[in-house]
């Protein structure tokens, strides 16, 4: 029986702990920048981390650092920059962000940022590819492409076993071997494959409690905001992949949720309505894109942002540790596969989720900055309405550039979604009265 | 004596240069453009002709420029507004390098060199509320013509940001402030604000050097010159009121000047098939 | 006898209907917005009362809506336009199930129920390009009258293609046509067809089931209304109470309120917005 | 019923003089109707439409079907805009549109994930239409030592989904005579642009490009008639070569620039060389046609082919290849142009331009769209190029 104080400890251990984590990680960028150490670039979908952590090469997920200018308010400064540097305003904002860092010395309002000795990006999102190129321009840095190939049609995903499977795994194996080999050059020591194993360790317990603690807020009320909480956790399911800490914050973050899921402690509102969130979240007005929800009582209960930018980590695969190079080769293609998935067949995604969380609406995000998770929105959710014909709402803006975030036309188009959803609420109930009278 | 003709056919008006082979003026005239093209350039021509007190006979050379350069049917050549701007700026200030041009419509940025020739140029894409259309149509919803409000702009306290991309979003935002009544002023100089925030960035996609010299309608605002010049942080070049609508109509006929001497130096036309009429 | 009305404060014309207990409109109202949002509100509701002989007391019960809504300080509770332009166009048209409504800066389709009920909506998000506000622009680049742009354009015979219909380059790119010498008509018509493609992929989004209508100022422009038909091979319901939708459905709401004499049927969070960039 | 190699598609041309034989073939890659693949059809043809950039055309050729170039349309998305949001290029709708439209019929689609865009436009097109809509997965890392043998059991795998839409098992050696064919095909395209290079004055540029464009829309064996019975008369032309400023265009490896545009550059200027449709004419030297013919063609997209700025090679630093087509063609200058919201296209101005400055190449930086209607800001450009050289 849990007493106040856990009550008091446990809820919220979550951010508290995730937001420290996240000053350590930085902490630890500006340290390898001061003693000009290495550090190598890496992204969200197919981060690789398991074997860069393996070498203890420090990693900088430019698109957290990007994103983080953004929340910080301080984005269109570097906008600027890199516009008139000669990126184009209909380009990601996240590359725009990071290339005005660079220019700036590396000065990020966290901290310095190490420069890259080595970026590692996958074809799970074409600009990784162009980002990665800016850098060997910039720098020479060496880039190396994973190539993970995914599914080629909606629900014809080769299984492990299948000869399809297997020359896509192949691939990915002799990649990753390719990938260990530079490492042990730029960093001039030998692969550790017992510190690998290990590392691999950490990795299935994050995967095992993500994936644990998507599931748990199907409880009613919610536990947590799946686009403002759900951020958090991404974070340092990234930044501390196949780390000790990283492993025991998921653990711990587990017990909470697992506790107020227990004592039907739920998210800060009182939940009218559920939304699913699709696509990118509003990081210019982070907090008040958040409201212009919360005020209605909808809250966020799920998101495929925490599916895709998890790199599909969410699925919970767990790495065959007896051969563990094979088993990291069939995990990356599984997992990034998955996270390609719940972008180009998000309606699948999405039914997916409809099913476990009794969901009343789906905001659908697309934005300026992201083709990768926008383009296929429009038409997924007419199918998803087709299909599932849950209510939803479409609003464009962008995850970085303010110049095209419009809060009045952003809560013009909410309101009247509200609006809508609760006049049928009550006419339902009106007309559920009448039937018993 | 030769003398020549440089006529601008701009979106809003028409103007004519006379000018003698020492560079001198003779005439001037200009006239709003409306939409018969052909025949606004005609009736500028035999203005300024009538401004300089001579006949069509004696001009040797007429280059036209600006949106309506191929209407003209009576030109020799016709020339881009940047190379007659850059033409015009650098006989005003030889030491420009770096031209910005904005009008209603279009915004250039070109960066020249030291014999006025561009060198690279960038123009703004086909949507951005940062044209000169955008201040007058503020101006126009607050009530005020462009000489009251560049004189009121002068006043502005504390401009107030205006960044929507599109320029009929942006006039909400203009609405929004008005009712939550800002000075129309500090409105009007954010709006200026928000421009030159566009403009500069164009310069800078040119690689811009000094000196800079700014032409175009918008000059009407006088708070413009002196507002790109803070945010680039230099000396700005600002033609006075008088001749600045004349730069890109001087450019051509100084233009036709030289082009005459190549003609006569060649004895031969060498008008690159397509450039010509 | 008891009334209910609704104040649409559009960004650029201000909408006031009154109605009665039988949701007959007996007084109704339009003026340019212009500067003072406030007051514009104010004025168009005076005038509908006078229009109609009402006194304020009257009037029990007023919703204000558009991009003004929270600037209507005599009002009882906002909501918005893209409710009241559902509501007004079934109450007009009960077959309605597509609403287009074309105004200022934006371009609404929205999909009803039998109801009123808005069960799904689209609007231009990026820019105003293709709104009705590109005719304005068009008609003063070519220096006539907007209530002339239909007729005119009625007599193309053979249209224009137009692919820019950005309203700050409207100018430009009509007098490019000019001087190009093509005929007035036929560049107004390609601005039509062109205005009416992107408005049809709007409705195409939220799916065109039974009837249309047709609401907002741009309705009376008859050269639009057959664009629209053209492209959706299908009529409009137009009325003359069209431009005055908003206000409608405005009213039709608050008199909900009046008959069910409790609070609000929607409440709307009342957090004045202001821009994010601010 | 399967058609034969013989179906003609494309007779227009036939027994006319070069001038309106060119005619014929402007109006046949203008016209949003693609009729020769309609033709294809009616004569019970089977056809399957390849989105931009390359895809191993000889796979589905060797079945018996057509391969289309799927490259979008100058025509409005009137069906296709309500299937996309805004912030996306332009030939992502129109090439849906021609599907949704019905204006060509497809028996199967393939999409490479080139970008960011056109990665998804195979999953929409699979929601929207039930034959097989494939993702073709060309390597992103051709420097790894597997992609090799990885192309090849990806080409295999595509052989057999073919095999299953066409009906018909596809041999070795049917495949070895597509490579013949298209080896030919590959030859021909060569040297139309070495009368491009060597004699701009003999060709428009604008009909340089609609020969190009008609081998992603018709049979490449009556393609190769057609290359081969004019291109003889295209050098016998007496046309003069003209004082006029060369110029190399970067930017059409994907959306095309509207016909007019091209047209109106041709006017100012000499298009001496670019990137237009660089998918059709991506393997740079013949493909073997002994060993495993799949082998042959995964090995040449590795060893022998073209860049483009939606492909990263270590061995092909793009600037360095611009630079290169820039100095091969001896041009004066570049536009280096990308359609407008193209991600890869806007991204890489950005190096061509540092490269080019550093270079002392004259260039200029524009964007466009398949259907614009006006070109005055474009055409003020290449003037502004023409007269820096004019007052020189």
């Amino acid at each position: 029986m849990k007493t106040l104080e856990d009550r008091q400890e446990l809820v919220g251990r979550g951010n508290r702990e995730g937001a420290a984590l996240f000053r350590d990680w930085f902490a630890e960028l500006e340290q390898t920048a001061q003693d000009g150490g290495q550090a190598a670039y890496v992204f969200v979908m197919g981060s690789t981390n398991e074997i860069l952590k393996t070498f203890d090469i420090p990693v900088v997920f430019p698109e957290i650092t990007s994103l983080q200018t953004a929340v910080r308010r301080m984005a269109h400064e570097l906008l600027d920059e890199a516009e008139d540097y000669g990126y184009s305003p209909d380009i990601c904002g996240y590359v725009k962000a990071d290339v005005a860092v660079q220019l700036r010395g590396g000065k990020h309002p966290m901290g310095q940022l190490p420069t890259p000795s080595l970026s590692v990006v996958t074809n799970a999102c074409n600009t990784y590819i162009k980002w990665g190129e800016i850098w060997e321009r910039m720098y020479e840095t060496p880039m190396f492409t994973i190539d993970v190939p995914g599914t080629r049609q909606a629900g014809t995903q080769s299984a492990p076993g299948s000869s399809d499977f297997e020359a896509d795994r192949r691939y990915v194996e002799t990649q990753l071997g390719e990938l260990i080999s530079l490492c042990e050059k730029i960093t001039g020591t030998s692969f550790d494959i017992d510190k690998f194993r290990e590392v691999l360790g950490h990795a299935n317990t994050m995967s095992r409690c993500w994936n644990r603690v998507l599931e748990l807020n199907a409880a009613q009320p919610s536990l947590f905001n799946a686009v403002t909480d759900g951020t958090i956790f991404l974070g340092v399911a990234n930044a501390f992949r196949g780390t000790a800490e990283g492993a025991r914050y998921f653990e711990r973050l587990v017990e909470e949720l697992e506790y107020k899921a227990a004592n039907g402690i739920g998210q800060t509102i009182e939940e009218k309505y559920r939304l699913l969130f699709v696509g990118v979240p509003c990081y210019p007005i982070f907090r008040r894109f958040n409201e212009l929800f919360s005020e209605w009582g909808g809250t966020f209960v799920n998101s495929t942002y925490l599916w895709f930018a998890s790199g599909g980590t969410n699925r919970g695969y767990e790495y065959d540790l007896s051969d563990p190079i094979a088993g990291l080769a069939e995990g990356m293609l599984l997992s990034v596969r998955d996270a390609m998935d719940s972008m180009f067949h998000q309606d699948l995604a999405i039914a997916d989720m409809a099913k476990d969380f009794n969901v009343d609406g789906v905001i659908y995000h697309p934005i300026k900055s992201c083709r990768t998770v926008s383009t296929g929105l429009a038409d997924g959710r007419r199918q998803m309405t087709e299909d599932l014909g849950i209510p939803s709402l479409f609003i464009e803006s962008d995850m970085m550039d303010r110049r095209v975030v419009s809060e009045a036309q952003m809560k013009n188009r909410i309101d009247a979604f509200f609006e809508g959803l609760v006049t049928r609420r009550q006419h339902a109930a009106a007309a559920t009265r009448e039937s018993q009278e | 004596m030769t003398i020549t003709a440089g006529i601008d056919v701009g979106s809003t008006y028409t103007k004519a240069v006379i000018l003698n082979h020492d560079h001198e003026i003779l005439g001037t005239a200009v006239t709003p453009t409306g939409f018969r093209l052909t025949e606004v350039a005609r009736a500028t021509y035999d203005r300024a002709l009538d401004d300089a007190g001579i006949n069509e006979e004696d001009i040797s050379y007429v280059i036209s420029t600006g949106a309506g350069r191929h209407q003209v049917d009576f030109k020799d050549l016709h020339v881009t507004d940047l190379t007659a701007g850059a033409r015009g700026a650098n006989f005003l200030y030889p030491g420009t390098r770096t031209i910005l041009d904005v009008g209603g419509q279009t915004m250039k940025a070109s960066r020249v060199d030291e014999s006025a020739r561009v060198q690279s140029f960038r123009l703004n894409d086909k949507c951005a509320a940062g044209t000169g259309a955008f201040l007058e149509k503020t101006a126009r919803y607050m009530g005020y013509s462009t000489e009251e409000i560049s004189v009121l702009m002068g006043t502005s306290k504390e401009p107030v940001p205006i960044s929507g991309v599109c320029a009929v979003f942006a006039e909400s935002e203009v609405i929004n402030h008005l009712s939550l009544g800002t000075a129309p002023a500090d409105i009007m100089q954010g709006a200026v604000e928000s421009l030159t925030g566009r403009s500069v960035q164009l310069m800078k996609r040119v690689r811009t050097e000094p000196e800079f010299t700014l032409i175009g309608g918008i000059l009407r605002f006088e708070t413009m010159g002196a507002s790109v010049s803070k945010l680039l942080d230099a000396e700005v070049n600002v033609p006075d009121s008088e001749m600045v609508q004349h730069v890109l109509a001087l450019g051509c006929a100084l233009l036709a000047h030289r082009r005459l001497e190549k003609v006569r130096e060649e004895g031969r036309s060498m008008a690159p098939a397509g450039t010509s009429a | 006898m008891s009334y209910a009305a609704g104040v649409d404060v559009g960004s650029t014309q201000t909408k006031a209907v009154v109605i009665d207990e039988h949701r007959n409109i007996v007084g109704r109202s339009l003026l340019d917005t212009g500067a003072n949002v406030v007051k514009a509100a104010e004025s168009a509701f005076v005038a509908a009362l006078a229009q109609g002989d009402i006194d304020e007391e009257e009037v029990e019960y007023v919703i204000g809506t558009g991009y003004g809504r929270y600037r209507v300080t005599f009002g009882n509770s906002q909501i918005t336009e893209i409710s009241c332009h559902g509501r007004g166009a079934v109450h007009l048209f009960p077959e309605t199930r597509t609403v287009v409504d074309m105004g200022g800066q934006d371009t609404k389709a929205i999909s009803v129920n039998a109801d009123g009920e808005v069960t799904d909506f689209c609007m231009n998000d990026k820019c105003a390009a293709g709104t009705g506000r590109f005719l304005g622009a068009a008609a003063a680049a070519l220096d006539i009258p907007i209530d002339q742009l239909g007729p005119v354009s009625l007599k193309s015979s053979k249209p224009i293609k137009i692919t820019t219909t950005c309203t700050v380059f409207a100018e430009s790119e009509v007098l490019a046509w000019i001087g190009k010498g093509k005929k007035i008509e036929d560049i107004l018509w390609g601005v039509h067809k062109s205005i009416a493609s992107r408005s049809a992929g709007l409705m195409r989004r939220v799916g065109i089931d039974s009837e249309i209508t047709f609401s907002g100022g741009v309705s009376r422009n008859n050269g639009m209304v057959k664009a629209l038909e053209e492209r959706l091979e299908q009529p409009l319901n137009i009325s003359e109470e069209c431009h005055y939708m908003g206000a409608v459905g405005a009213a039709l709401f608050a008199l909900d309120h009046v008959e069910a004499g409790r609070a609000p049927a929607i409440k709307t969070p009342a957090t004045m917005t202001t821009e994010a960039r601010s | 019923m399967m058609t034969t190699t013989t179906t003609r598609v494309f007779d227009e041309w036939r027994d006319k003089s070069l001038d309106d034989a060119l005619l014929e073939c402007r109006d046949q890659v203008e016209s949003p109707d693609f009729e020769t693949v309609q033709r294809w059809r009616d004569a019970g043809g089977k056809v399957a439409g390849h989105f931009q950039v390359y895809f191993p055309e000889e796979i589905v050729h060797a079945a018996g079907m057509l391969p289309f170039k799927v490259r979008g349309a100058p025509l409005e998305p009137d069906h296709a805009d309500s299937h996309f949001g805004s912030y996306l290029c332009s030939i992502i709708k129109t090439s849906m549109e021609l599907a949704l439209s019905g204006r060509v019929e497809l028996d199967m689609f393939i999409s490479h994930p080139i970008c960011d865009a056109a990665r998804n436009l195979a999953a929409i097109w699979d929601r929207n239409f039930d034959y097989p809509c494939q993702i073709l997965y060309l390597p992103q890392n051709p420097n790894s030592s597997g992609s090799v043998e990885y192309l090849f059991r990806e080409y295999d795998r595509m052989r057999r989904v073919t095999e299953e839409v066409a009906g018909c098992e596809i041999t070795p050696s049917a495949l070895a005579n597509s490579i013949a064919v298209f080896n030919t095909n590959r030859q021909l395209l060569r040297e139309l642009y070495e009368i491009k290079r060597e004699t701009p004055w003999l060709i428009a540029a604008e009909d340089a490009y609609a020969l190009v464009s008609l081998a992603g829309m018709m049979p490449r064996e009556e393609h190769n008639e057609l290359l081969a019975t004019l291109l003889p008369k295209i050098r016998e032309r007496t046309n003069k070569a003209e004082d006029r400023v060369r110029i190399v265009f970067e930017g059409g490896f994907c959306e095309q620039p509207p016909f007019d545009l091209v047209r109106m550059l041709g006017r100012t200027s000499y298009l001496v060389d670019d990137d237009l449709q660089i998918g059709l004419r991506w393997l740079t030297e013949d493909v073997s046609v002994d060993g495993d013919p799949l082998e042959n063609l995964a090995e040449a997209y590795i060893e022998k082919s073209s860049y483009s700025a939606v492909q990263h090679d270590l061995r092909k630093p793009k600037e360095t290849m611009l630079i290169n087509r820039i100095r091969a063609a001896r041009a004066d200058a570049a536009i280096l142009a990308a359609a407008k919201m193209c991600e890869p296209g806007l991204e890489e101005q950005v190096t061509y331009t540092h490269a080019l400055d550093a270079e002392k190449i004259a260039y200029f930086v524009s964007e466009f769209e398949e259907n614009m209607s006006s070109f005055d800001s474009l055409e003020l450009q290449v003037e502004t190029f023409v007269e820096h050289l004019l007052f020189a």
